[in-house]
Protein backbone atom coordinates (compact mmCIF):
# COMPACT_ATOMS: atom_id res chain seq x y z
CA UNK A 1 0.00 0.00 0.00
CA UNK A 2 2.90 2.30 0.67
CA UNK A 3 4.18 1.69 -2.82
CA UNK A 4 0.92 2.86 -4.33
CA UNK A 5 1.12 6.15 -2.56
CA UNK A 6 4.27 7.17 -4.36
CA UNK A 7 3.69 9.67 -7.07
CA UNK A 8 6.13 10.78 -9.69
CA UNK A 9 7.11 14.10 -8.19
CA UNK A 10 10.07 16.12 -9.50
CA UNK A 11 11.80 15.51 -6.17
CA UNK A 12 11.57 11.75 -6.66
CA UNK A 13 12.80 12.00 -10.25
CA UNK A 14 15.72 14.13 -9.09
CA UNK A 15 16.71 11.62 -6.43
CA UNK A 16 16.34 8.69 -8.82
CA UNK A 17 18.52 10.44 -11.38
CA UNK A 18 21.15 11.18 -8.74
CA UNK A 19 21.16 7.55 -7.64
CA UNK A 20 21.55 6.30 -11.20
CA UNK A 21 24.40 8.73 -11.83
CA UNK A 22 26.22 7.69 -8.65
CA UNK A 23 25.77 4.02 -9.52
CA UNK A 24 27.17 4.65 -13.01
CA UNK A 25 30.09 6.52 -11.42
CA UNK A 26 31.06 3.53 -9.29
CA UNK A 27 30.54 1.14 -12.22
CA UNK A 28 32.76 3.25 -14.48
CA UNK A 29 35.46 3.39 -11.79
CA UNK A 30 35.40 -0.41 -11.39
CA UNK A 31 35.46 -0.81 -15.18
CA UNK A 32 38.50 1.40 -15.52
CA UNK A 33 40.35 -0.56 -12.84
CA UNK A 34 39.62 -4.13 -13.95
CA UNK A 35 39.96 -3.56 -17.70
CA UNK A 36 43.08 -5.14 -19.22
CA UNK A 37 43.08 -2.95 -22.32
CA UNK A 38 44.55 0.33 -21.11
CA UNK A 39 42.80 2.35 -23.84
CA UNK A 40 39.44 1.20 -22.51
CA UNK A 41 40.59 1.94 -18.96
CA UNK A 42 41.41 5.52 -19.96
CA UNK A 43 38.00 5.85 -21.59
CA UNK A 44 36.59 4.66 -18.26
CA UNK A 45 38.39 7.39 -16.32
CA UNK A 46 37.13 9.94 -18.82
CA UNK A 47 33.61 8.65 -18.21
CA UNK A 48 34.15 9.00 -14.45
CA UNK A 49 35.12 12.64 -14.98
CA UNK A 50 32.12 13.29 -17.21
CA UNK A 51 29.63 11.86 -14.71
CA UNK A 52 31.41 13.75 -11.95
CA UNK A 53 30.97 17.00 -13.86
CA UNK A 54 27.20 16.39 -14.17
CA UNK A 55 27.06 15.60 -10.44
CA UNK A 56 28.83 18.86 -9.60
CA UNK A 57 26.22 20.69 -11.63
CA UNK A 58 23.49 18.92 -9.65
CA UNK A 59 25.24 19.95 -6.42
CA UNK A 60 25.05 23.63 -7.49
CA UNK A 61 28.75 24.02 -8.12
CA UNK A 62 28.96 25.36 -11.69
CA UNK A 63 32.54 26.57 -11.30
CA UNK A 64 33.78 23.15 -10.30
CA UNK A 65 31.69 21.50 -13.02
CA UNK A 66 33.27 23.70 -15.66
CA UNK A 67 36.75 23.00 -14.33
CA UNK A 68 36.14 19.28 -14.23
CA UNK A 69 34.72 19.30 -17.76
CA UNK A 70 37.68 21.23 -19.12
CA UNK A 71 40.47 19.56 -17.17
CA UNK A 72 39.21 16.11 -16.26
CA UNK A 73 37.42 15.20 -19.44
CA UNK A 74 39.58 16.91 -22.03
CA UNK A 75 43.12 17.49 -20.85
CA UNK A 76 43.70 14.56 -18.48
CA UNK A 77 42.40 12.14 -21.10
CA UNK A 78 44.58 13.72 -23.74
CA UNK A 79 47.69 13.46 -21.55
CA UNK A 80 46.89 9.83 -20.71
CA UNK A 81 46.41 9.00 -24.39
CA UNK A 82 49.69 10.68 -25.36
CA UNK A 83 51.48 8.73 -22.63
CA UNK A 84 49.83 5.53 -23.83
CA UNK A 85 51.07 6.19 -27.34
CA UNK A 86 54.63 6.44 -26.09
CA UNK A 87 54.35 3.17 -24.13
CA UNK A 88 52.58 -0.14 -24.53
CA UNK A 89 48.84 -0.53 -24.89
CA UNK A 90 48.08 -3.79 -23.12
CA UNK A 91 48.56 -4.72 -19.50
CA UNK A 92 50.40 -8.01 -19.10
CA UNK B 1 24.31 10.63 2.38
CA UNK B 2 24.39 8.52 -0.77
CA UNK B 3 26.97 10.95 -2.11
CA UNK B 4 29.31 10.12 0.76
CA UNK B 5 29.01 6.38 0.17
CA UNK B 6 29.64 6.69 -3.56
CA UNK B 7 32.62 9.00 -3.16
CA UNK B 8 34.19 6.78 -0.49
CA UNK B 9 33.63 3.82 -2.84
CA UNK B 10 35.42 5.62 -5.68
CA UNK B 11 38.30 6.52 -3.35
CA UNK B 12 38.63 2.90 -2.21
CA UNK B 13 38.56 1.62 -5.79
CA UNK B 14 41.40 3.98 -6.62
CA UNK B 15 43.33 2.84 -3.55
CA UNK B 16 42.80 -0.79 -4.60
CA UNK B 17 44.26 -0.01 -8.02
CA UNK B 18 47.29 1.64 -6.41
CA UNK B 19 47.84 -1.27 -4.02
CA UNK B 20 47.25 -4.29 -6.22
CA UNK B 21 47.84 -3.42 -9.88
CA UNK B 22 51.22 -4.06 -11.45
CA UNK B 23 51.01 -1.72 -14.43
CA UNK B 24 52.32 1.80 -13.95
CA UNK B 25 49.62 3.50 -16.02
CA UNK B 26 47.01 1.61 -14.00
CA UNK B 27 48.57 3.01 -10.84
CA UNK B 28 48.34 6.55 -12.21
CA UNK B 29 44.69 5.87 -13.13
CA UNK B 30 44.14 4.81 -9.52
CA UNK B 31 45.65 8.05 -8.28
CA UNK B 32 43.35 10.09 -10.49
CA UNK B 33 40.35 8.07 -9.28
CA UNK B 34 41.27 8.84 -5.67
CA UNK B 35 41.41 12.51 -6.64
CA UNK B 36 37.93 12.30 -8.15
CA UNK B 37 36.46 10.69 -5.05
CA UNK B 38 37.91 13.36 -2.80
CA UNK B 39 36.53 16.14 -4.98
CA UNK B 40 33.03 14.68 -4.91
CA UNK B 41 33.21 14.22 -1.12
CA UNK B 42 34.27 17.82 -0.50
CA UNK B 43 31.64 19.34 -2.77
CA UNK B 44 28.94 17.11 -1.28
CA UNK B 45 29.82 18.35 2.21
CA UNK B 46 29.20 21.93 1.11
CA UNK B 47 25.80 21.19 -0.40
CA UNK B 48 22.64 22.59 1.15
CA UNK B 49 19.17 21.31 0.35
CA UNK B 50 17.19 23.81 -1.70
CA UNK B 51 20.24 26.00 -2.16
CA UNK B 52 21.36 27.88 -5.22
CA UNK B 53 24.76 28.31 -6.79
CA UNK B 54 26.91 30.90 -4.96
CA UNK B 55 26.62 33.53 -7.68
CA UNK B 56 24.64 36.73 -7.17
CA UNK B 57 23.66 36.81 -10.82
CA UNK B 58 20.15 38.16 -10.36
CA UNK B 59 18.76 40.69 -7.91
CA UNK B 60 16.80 39.05 -5.15
CA UNK B 61 19.17 36.21 -4.37
CA UNK B 62 20.10 36.16 -0.72
CA UNK B 63 23.09 34.67 1.01
CA UNK B 64 20.98 32.38 3.19
CA UNK B 65 19.84 30.12 0.37
CA UNK B 66 23.26 29.45 -1.11
CA UNK B 67 25.53 26.45 -0.95
CA UNK B 68 28.85 26.76 0.83
CA UNK B 69 31.45 28.30 -1.51
CA UNK B 70 34.58 27.39 0.48
CA UNK B 71 34.73 23.67 -0.49
CA UNK B 72 34.12 24.64 -4.10
CA UNK B 73 37.11 26.97 -4.07
CA UNK B 74 39.21 24.23 -2.46
CA UNK B 75 38.16 21.70 -5.08
CA UNK B 76 38.87 24.19 -7.85
CA UNK B 77 42.44 24.36 -6.59
CA UNK B 78 42.65 20.60 -6.10
CA UNK B 79 41.58 19.73 -9.64
CA UNK B 80 44.30 21.89 -11.18
CA UNK B 81 46.94 20.46 -8.84
CA UNK B 82 45.70 16.97 -9.71
CA UNK B 83 46.29 17.67 -13.38
CA UNK B 84 49.86 18.79 -12.61
CA UNK B 85 50.50 15.65 -10.54
CA UNK B 86 49.12 13.41 -13.28
CA UNK B 87 51.25 15.08 -15.94
CA UNK B 88 54.46 14.71 -13.94
CA UNK B 89 53.64 11.08 -13.05
CA UNK B 90 53.00 10.21 -16.68
CA UNK B 91 56.25 11.89 -17.72
CA UNK B 92 58.02 9.67 -15.19
CA UNK B 93 56.21 6.65 -16.65
CA UNK B 94 57.36 7.53 -20.16
CA UNK B 95 60.93 7.92 -18.92
CA UNK B 96 60.82 4.57 -17.10
CA UNK B 97 59.45 2.88 -20.20
CA UNK B 98 62.26 4.30 -22.30
CA UNK B 99 64.78 3.01 -19.77
CA UNK B 100 63.40 -0.46 -19.03
CA UNK B 101 61.12 -1.24 -22.01
CA UNK B 102 58.40 -2.43 -19.65
CA UNK B 103 55.65 -1.01 -17.48
CA UNK B 104 55.48 -3.93 -15.08
CA UNK B 105 56.69 -2.87 -11.67
CA UNK B 106 57.90 -6.39 -10.84
CA UNK B 107 60.43 -6.24 -13.67
CA UNK B 108 61.74 -2.78 -12.89
CA UNK B 109 64.35 -3.86 -10.37
CA UNK B 110 67.37 -1.66 -10.88
CA UNK B 111 66.55 0.43 -7.82
CA UNK B 112 65.97 -2.51 -5.47
CA UNK B 113 68.61 -3.75 -3.13
CA UNK C 1 2.70 32.84 -24.24
CA UNK C 2 4.11 34.62 -27.22
CA UNK C 3 5.21 33.27 -30.56
CA UNK C 4 8.89 32.99 -29.62
CA UNK C 5 8.16 30.60 -26.77
CA UNK C 6 6.05 28.39 -29.02
CA UNK C 7 8.81 28.25 -31.64
CA UNK C 8 11.29 27.42 -28.89
CA UNK C 9 9.11 24.63 -27.54
CA UNK C 10 8.68 23.14 -31.00
CA UNK C 11 12.44 23.30 -31.63
CA UNK C 12 13.33 21.69 -28.31
CA UNK C 13 10.81 18.90 -28.89
CA UNK C 14 12.29 18.29 -32.34
CA UNK C 15 15.79 18.24 -30.85
CA UNK C 16 14.78 15.78 -28.15
CA UNK C 17 13.19 13.56 -30.79
CA UNK C 18 16.34 13.54 -32.89
CA UNK C 19 18.52 12.82 -29.87
CA UNK C 20 16.27 9.87 -29.01
CA UNK C 21 16.51 8.61 -32.61
CA UNK C 22 20.30 8.87 -32.41
CA UNK C 23 20.36 6.86 -29.18
CA UNK C 24 18.10 4.17 -30.67
CA UNK C 25 20.30 4.08 -33.75
CA UNK C 26 23.43 3.49 -31.71
CA UNK C 27 21.82 0.49 -30.06
CA UNK C 28 20.15 -0.85 -33.17
CA UNK C 29 22.66 -0.49 -35.98
CA UNK C 30 24.87 -3.48 -36.89
CA UNK C 31 28.39 -2.19 -37.43
CA UNK C 32 30.67 0.67 -36.47
CA UNK C 33 30.11 3.02 -39.40
CA UNK C 34 26.33 2.87 -39.49
CA UNK C 35 26.28 3.31 -35.72
CA UNK C 36 28.48 6.33 -36.03
CA UNK C 37 26.24 7.75 -38.71
CA UNK C 38 23.31 7.53 -36.31
CA UNK C 39 25.33 8.81 -33.39
CA UNK C 40 26.77 11.85 -35.11
CA UNK C 41 24.34 13.09 -37.75
CA UNK C 42 21.18 12.73 -35.70
CA UNK C 43 22.74 14.11 -32.54
CA UNK C 44 24.26 17.06 -34.41
CA UNK C 45 20.85 18.12 -35.65
CA UNK C 46 19.28 17.29 -32.31
CA UNK C 47 21.72 19.33 -30.25
CA UNK C 48 21.60 22.24 -32.69
CA UNK C 49 17.83 22.51 -32.67
CA UNK C 50 17.67 21.95 -28.90
CA UNK C 51 20.10 24.80 -28.17
CA UNK C 52 18.44 27.07 -30.72
CA UNK C 53 15.09 26.33 -29.11
CA UNK C 54 16.41 27.36 -25.73
CA UNK C 55 17.67 30.55 -27.36
CA UNK C 56 14.18 31.26 -28.67
CA UNK C 57 12.64 30.64 -25.27
CA UNK C 58 15.03 33.12 -23.60
CA UNK C 59 15.54 35.91 -26.17
CA UNK C 60 18.40 37.45 -24.17
CA UNK C 61 20.58 34.44 -24.90
CA UNK C 62 19.78 34.21 -28.63
CA UNK C 63 23.13 35.53 -29.91
CA UNK C 64 25.17 33.23 -27.70
CA UNK C 65 23.10 30.21 -28.67
CA UNK C 66 23.52 31.03 -32.38
CA UNK C 67 27.28 31.13 -31.80
CA UNK C 68 27.11 27.74 -30.06
CA UNK C 69 25.11 26.32 -32.96
CA UNK C 70 27.71 27.56 -35.45
CA UNK C 71 30.44 25.99 -33.31
CA UNK C 72 28.62 22.65 -33.20
CA UNK C 73 28.04 22.76 -36.95
CA UNK C 74 31.78 23.32 -37.45
CA UNK C 75 33.19 20.93 -34.90
CA UNK C 76 30.94 17.89 -34.82
CA UNK C 77 31.41 16.75 -38.46
CA UNK C 78 35.16 17.22 -38.14
CA UNK C 79 35.35 15.08 -35.03
CA UNK C 80 33.18 12.36 -36.55
CA UNK C 81 35.33 12.41 -39.67
CA UNK C 82 38.47 11.99 -37.56
CA UNK C 83 36.82 9.16 -35.64
CA UNK C 84 35.76 7.30 -38.79
CA UNK C 85 39.20 7.76 -40.29
CA UNK C 86 40.90 6.44 -37.17
CA UNK C 87 38.57 3.42 -37.14
CA UNK C 88 39.36 2.71 -40.78
CA UNK C 89 43.07 3.04 -40.18
CA UNK C 90 42.98 0.67 -37.25
CA UNK C 91 41.41 -2.07 -39.32
CA UNK C 92 37.67 -1.98 -38.72
CA UNK C 93 35.90 -2.47 -42.03
CA UNK C 94 32.26 -2.01 -43.00
CA UNK C 95 30.06 -5.02 -42.51
CA UNK C 96 28.31 -5.15 -45.81
CA UNK C 97 27.81 -7.82 -48.42
CA UNK C 98 29.01 -5.84 -51.37
CA UNK C 99 32.17 -4.64 -49.64
CA UNK C 100 32.31 -1.28 -51.30
CA UNK C 101 35.17 0.53 -49.65
CA UNK C 102 35.88 3.66 -51.60
CA UNK C 103 38.01 5.19 -48.89
CA UNK C 104 40.58 2.41 -49.17
CA UNK C 105 40.78 2.93 -52.92
CA UNK C 106 41.29 6.65 -52.43
CA UNK C 107 44.08 6.02 -49.99
CA UNK C 108 45.85 3.66 -52.36
CA UNK C 109 45.58 6.18 -55.17
CA UNK C 110 46.99 8.84 -52.90
CA UNK C 111 49.98 6.78 -52.01
CA UNK C 112 50.81 5.70 -55.57
CA UNK D 1 47.35 -13.20 -0.90
CA UNK D 2 48.16 -9.64 -1.75
CA UNK D 3 44.64 -9.04 -3.01
CA UNK D 4 43.21 -10.48 0.20
CA UNK D 5 45.43 -8.22 2.28
CA UNK D 6 44.45 -5.25 0.14
CA UNK D 7 40.75 -6.06 0.49
CA UNK D 8 41.14 -6.34 4.25
CA UNK D 9 42.91 -2.97 4.39
CA UNK D 10 40.29 -1.40 2.16
CA UNK D 11 37.49 -2.67 4.38
CA UNK D 12 39.26 -1.25 7.41
CA UNK D 13 39.81 2.18 5.83
CA UNK D 14 36.32 2.22 4.36
CA UNK D 15 34.72 1.44 7.70
CA UNK D 16 36.57 4.21 9.47
CA UNK D 17 35.91 6.72 6.69
CA UNK D 18 32.24 5.82 6.84
CA UNK D 19 32.06 6.26 10.60
CA UNK D 20 33.87 9.56 10.26
CA UNK D 21 31.41 10.92 7.75
CA UNK D 22 28.26 9.34 9.17
CA UNK D 23 28.11 12.15 11.71
CA UNK D 24 28.33 14.91 9.13
CA UNK D 25 24.78 15.84 8.13
CA UNK D 26 24.17 15.98 4.41
CA UNK D 27 22.75 19.17 2.99
CA UNK D 28 22.02 21.04 6.21
CA UNK D 29 24.34 23.40 7.97
CA UNK D 30 26.80 25.88 6.62
CA UNK D 31 30.17 26.71 8.02
CA UNK D 32 30.63 30.11 9.62
CA UNK D 33 33.45 30.94 7.22
CA UNK D 34 31.31 30.28 4.18
CA UNK D 35 28.44 32.29 5.63
CA UNK D 36 30.73 35.23 6.28
CA UNK D 37 32.23 35.08 2.78
CA UNK D 38 28.77 34.95 1.22
CA UNK D 39 27.56 37.95 3.16
CA UNK D 40 30.57 40.17 2.59
CA UNK D 41 31.56 39.29 -0.93
CA UNK D 42 29.53 41.88 -2.84
CA UNK D 43 30.19 44.91 -0.59
CA UNK D 44 33.85 44.06 0.05
CA UNK D 45 35.18 42.72 -3.22
CA UNK D 46 32.59 43.78 -5.80
CA UNK D 47 32.62 40.36 -7.44
CA UNK D 48 29.32 38.62 -8.09
CA UNK D 49 30.73 35.10 -8.22
CA UNK D 50 31.64 34.14 -4.67
CA UNK D 51 33.94 31.28 -5.67
CA UNK D 52 36.02 33.65 -7.78
CA UNK D 53 36.23 36.18 -4.99
CA UNK D 54 37.43 33.47 -2.60
CA UNK D 55 39.98 32.07 -5.03
CA UNK D 56 41.43 35.41 -6.09
CA UNK D 57 40.72 37.86 -3.33
CA UNK D 58 40.30 36.19 0.06
CA UNK D 59 42.81 33.46 -0.76
CA UNK D 60 44.86 35.15 -3.44
CA UNK D 61 48.09 34.06 -1.84
CA UNK D 62 46.94 30.46 -2.15
CA UNK D 63 46.32 30.96 -5.86
CA UNK D 64 49.81 32.39 -6.27
CA UNK D 65 51.16 29.18 -4.73
CA UNK D 66 48.97 27.10 -7.00
CA UNK D 67 50.22 28.87 -10.10
CA UNK D 68 53.76 28.30 -8.85
CA UNK D 69 53.01 24.59 -8.47
CA UNK D 70 51.79 24.47 -12.07
CA UNK D 71 54.93 26.25 -13.22
CA UNK D 72 57.09 23.79 -11.29
CA UNK D 73 55.17 20.88 -12.82
CA UNK D 74 55.75 22.19 -16.33
CA UNK D 75 59.44 22.77 -15.62
CA UNK D 76 59.86 19.39 -13.97
CA UNK D 77 58.15 17.66 -16.86
CA UNK D 78 60.58 19.30 -19.24
CA UNK D 79 63.47 18.23 -17.03
CA UNK D 80 62.26 14.62 -16.78
CA UNK D 81 61.78 14.29 -20.52
CA UNK D 82 65.03 16.07 -21.35
CA UNK D 83 66.93 14.50 -24.22
CA UNK D 84 64.04 12.40 -25.44
CA UNK D 85 63.00 14.79 -28.14
CA UNK D 86 62.85 13.42 -31.62
CA UNK D 87 60.82 12.69 -34.67
CA UNK D 88 57.77 10.52 -34.08
CA UNK D 89 58.07 7.47 -36.28
CA UNK D 90 54.38 6.53 -36.54
CA UNK D 91 53.30 5.88 -40.07
CA UNK D 92 49.67 6.79 -39.48
CA UNK D 93 50.53 10.22 -38.26
CA UNK D 94 49.54 12.33 -41.22
CA UNK D 95 46.24 14.17 -40.66
CA UNK D 96 43.74 14.52 -43.46
CA UNK D 97 43.08 17.82 -45.15
CA UNK D 98 39.63 18.12 -43.56
CA UNK D 99 41.20 17.89 -40.13
CA UNK D 100 43.87 20.47 -40.99
CA UNK D 101 41.35 22.97 -42.33
CA UNK D 102 39.00 22.33 -39.46
CA UNK D 103 41.73 22.81 -36.89
CA UNK D 104 42.72 26.12 -38.43
CA UNK D 105 39.10 27.24 -38.51
CA UNK D 106 38.28 26.11 -34.99
CA UNK D 107 41.33 27.46 -33.17
CA UNK D 108 40.24 31.15 -33.11
CA UNK D 109 36.78 30.21 -31.87
CA UNK D 110 38.22 28.10 -29.06
CA UNK D 111 40.61 30.88 -28.03
CA UNK D 112 37.66 33.30 -28.09
CA UNK D 113 35.70 31.00 -25.80
CA UNK D 114 38.62 30.70 -23.40
CA UNK D 115 39.14 34.46 -23.33
CA UNK D 116 35.43 35.01 -22.74
CA UNK D 117 35.51 32.60 -19.84
CA UNK D 118 38.45 34.20 -18.07
CA UNK D 119 37.42 37.79 -18.70
CA UNK D 120 33.98 37.12 -17.24
CA UNK D 121 35.38 35.12 -14.34
CA UNK D 122 33.93 37.39 -11.66
CA UNK D 123 30.43 37.42 -13.20
CA UNK D 124 29.73 33.93 -14.50
CA UNK D 125 31.07 30.48 -13.64
CA UNK D 126 34.59 30.04 -14.84
CA UNK D 127 37.82 31.86 -14.51
CA UNK D 128 41.49 31.80 -15.29
CA UNK D 129 42.09 28.10 -14.82
CA UNK D 130 39.17 27.01 -16.95
CA UNK D 131 39.86 29.54 -19.70
CA UNK D 132 43.55 28.66 -19.78
CA UNK D 133 42.72 24.98 -20.05
CA UNK D 134 40.35 25.64 -22.94
CA UNK D 135 43.09 27.60 -24.75
CA UNK D 136 45.48 24.69 -24.17
CA UNK D 137 42.87 22.35 -25.67
CA UNK D 138 42.81 24.56 -28.77
CA UNK D 139 46.59 24.24 -29.00
CA UNK D 140 46.15 20.46 -28.70
CA UNK D 141 43.78 20.53 -31.67
CA UNK D 142 46.41 22.45 -33.65
CA UNK D 143 49.09 19.92 -32.67
CA UNK D 144 46.88 17.02 -33.74
CA UNK D 145 45.57 18.62 -36.89
CA UNK D 146 48.60 20.25 -38.48
CA UNK D 147 51.47 18.00 -39.35
CA UNK D 148 54.42 20.32 -39.05
CA UNK D 149 53.14 22.30 -36.10
CA UNK D 150 55.37 22.99 -33.16
CA UNK D 151 54.54 25.38 -30.39
CA UNK D 152 56.87 28.33 -30.12
CA UNK D 153 58.39 27.69 -26.72
CA UNK D 154 60.12 31.07 -26.53
CA UNK D 155 56.82 32.87 -27.07
CA UNK D 156 55.09 30.62 -24.56
CA UNK D 157 57.72 31.27 -21.90
CA UNK D 158 57.59 35.04 -22.52
CA UNK D 159 53.79 34.98 -22.21
CA UNK D 160 53.96 32.92 -19.06
CA UNK D 161 56.60 35.12 -17.42
CA UNK D 162 54.71 38.30 -18.26
CA UNK D 163 51.54 36.86 -16.77
CA UNK D 164 53.39 35.83 -13.62
CA UNK D 165 54.98 39.26 -13.31
CA UNK D 166 51.55 40.86 -13.68
CA UNK D 167 50.22 38.76 -10.83
CA UNK D 168 53.10 39.61 -8.50
CA UNK D 169 53.06 43.31 -9.43
CA UNK D 170 49.34 43.48 -8.74
CA UNK D 171 50.15 42.09 -5.32
CA UNK D 172 53.05 44.42 -4.64
CA UNK D 173 51.00 47.47 -5.66
CA UNK D 174 48.84 46.73 -2.65
CA UNK D 175 51.95 47.01 -0.48
CA UNK D 176 52.99 50.21 -2.25
CA UNK D 177 49.67 51.86 -1.42
CA UNK D 178 50.09 51.06 2.24
CA UNK D 179 47.87 48.00 2.37
CA UNK D 180 48.52 44.29 2.51
CA UNK D 181 49.93 42.07 -0.21
CA UNK D 182 47.32 41.38 -2.90
CA UNK D 183 44.86 43.78 -1.33
CA UNK D 184 42.55 45.63 -3.65
CA UNK D 185 43.60 49.17 -4.64
CA UNK D 186 41.29 49.86 -7.57
CA UNK D 187 37.72 51.16 -7.29
CA UNK D 188 35.13 48.44 -6.98
CA UNK D 189 32.64 49.69 -9.54
CA UNK D 190 29.11 48.46 -9.98
CA UNK D 191 28.67 44.78 -9.21
CA UNK D 192 27.59 42.93 -12.31
CA UNK D 193 29.55 44.99 -14.83
CA UNK D 194 32.58 43.66 -16.66
CA UNK D 195 34.83 46.46 -15.42
CA UNK D 196 34.29 46.02 -11.72
CA UNK D 197 35.63 44.10 -8.73
CA UNK D 198 38.99 45.87 -8.54
CA UNK D 199 41.99 43.71 -9.31
CA UNK D 200 40.11 40.43 -9.70
CA UNK D 201 39.76 40.58 -13.53
CA UNK D 202 43.40 41.62 -13.93
CA UNK D 203 44.65 38.72 -11.84
CA UNK D 204 42.34 36.24 -13.48
CA UNK D 205 43.39 37.32 -16.99
CA UNK D 206 47.02 36.91 -15.94
CA UNK D 207 46.25 33.47 -14.48
CA UNK D 208 44.45 32.49 -17.69
CA UNK D 209 47.39 33.38 -19.90
CA UNK D 210 49.82 31.69 -17.53
CA UNK D 211 47.87 28.45 -17.27
CA UNK D 212 47.22 28.37 -21.01
CA UNK D 213 50.88 28.87 -21.85
CA UNK D 214 52.06 26.31 -19.31
CA UNK D 215 49.62 23.59 -20.33
CA UNK D 216 50.29 24.20 -24.03
CA UNK D 217 54.00 23.82 -23.32
CA UNK D 218 53.35 20.60 -21.38
CA UNK D 219 51.28 19.16 -24.22
CA UNK D 220 53.86 20.08 -26.85
CA UNK D 221 56.69 18.61 -24.79
CA UNK D 222 54.77 15.38 -24.32
CA UNK D 223 53.81 15.14 -27.99
CA UNK D 224 57.32 15.67 -29.30
CA UNK D 225 58.82 12.94 -27.14
CA UNK D 226 60.04 9.83 -28.88
CA UNK D 227 58.73 6.40 -28.06
CA UNK D 228 61.96 5.45 -26.43
CA UNK D 229 62.80 2.23 -28.24
CA UNK D 230 65.38 2.81 -30.85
Amino acid sequence: MILLQWTLTPELLYQAGTGILLFLLVVAAIFSVVQKDLLMAIVGTSLVSLILSVLFLLLHAPDVALTEAAIGVALTTAIFLIALRKTGRYEE
Amino acid sequence: MIYYIASIAVMLIGLYAVLVKKNLIKIVIGLSLMDAGTHLLLVAIGFIKGGTAPIFSEPGLTADAMVDPVPQALVLTAIVIGLAVTAVALALVIRIYAQHKTLDIRKISSLKW
Amino acid sequence: MNIMTIIGMLLTSLGALFLLLGAIGIVRMPDMYTRMQAGTKATTLGAMSFILGIGFMEPAWLIKTILIVVFIALSNPISSHALARAAHRSGIFPLSRENIDLYKKDNQEDKS
Amino acid sequence: MKKLLAAFLLGFIGYYLYTAFAGVPFGENKMEVGKDYLETTVPKTGAVNTVTSIVVNYRGFDTLGEVTVLFLAATGLGAILFGMKGKPEDKHREPSSILTTGAKALFPIIVLLGAYIFIHGHLTPGGGFQGGTIIATGVLILILGIKSFHANHALLSVMESLAGITFVVAGILGLAFGKNFLENILPLGTPGQVLSAGIIPIIYIAVGFKVGAELAGVLDTLMSTTRGEE
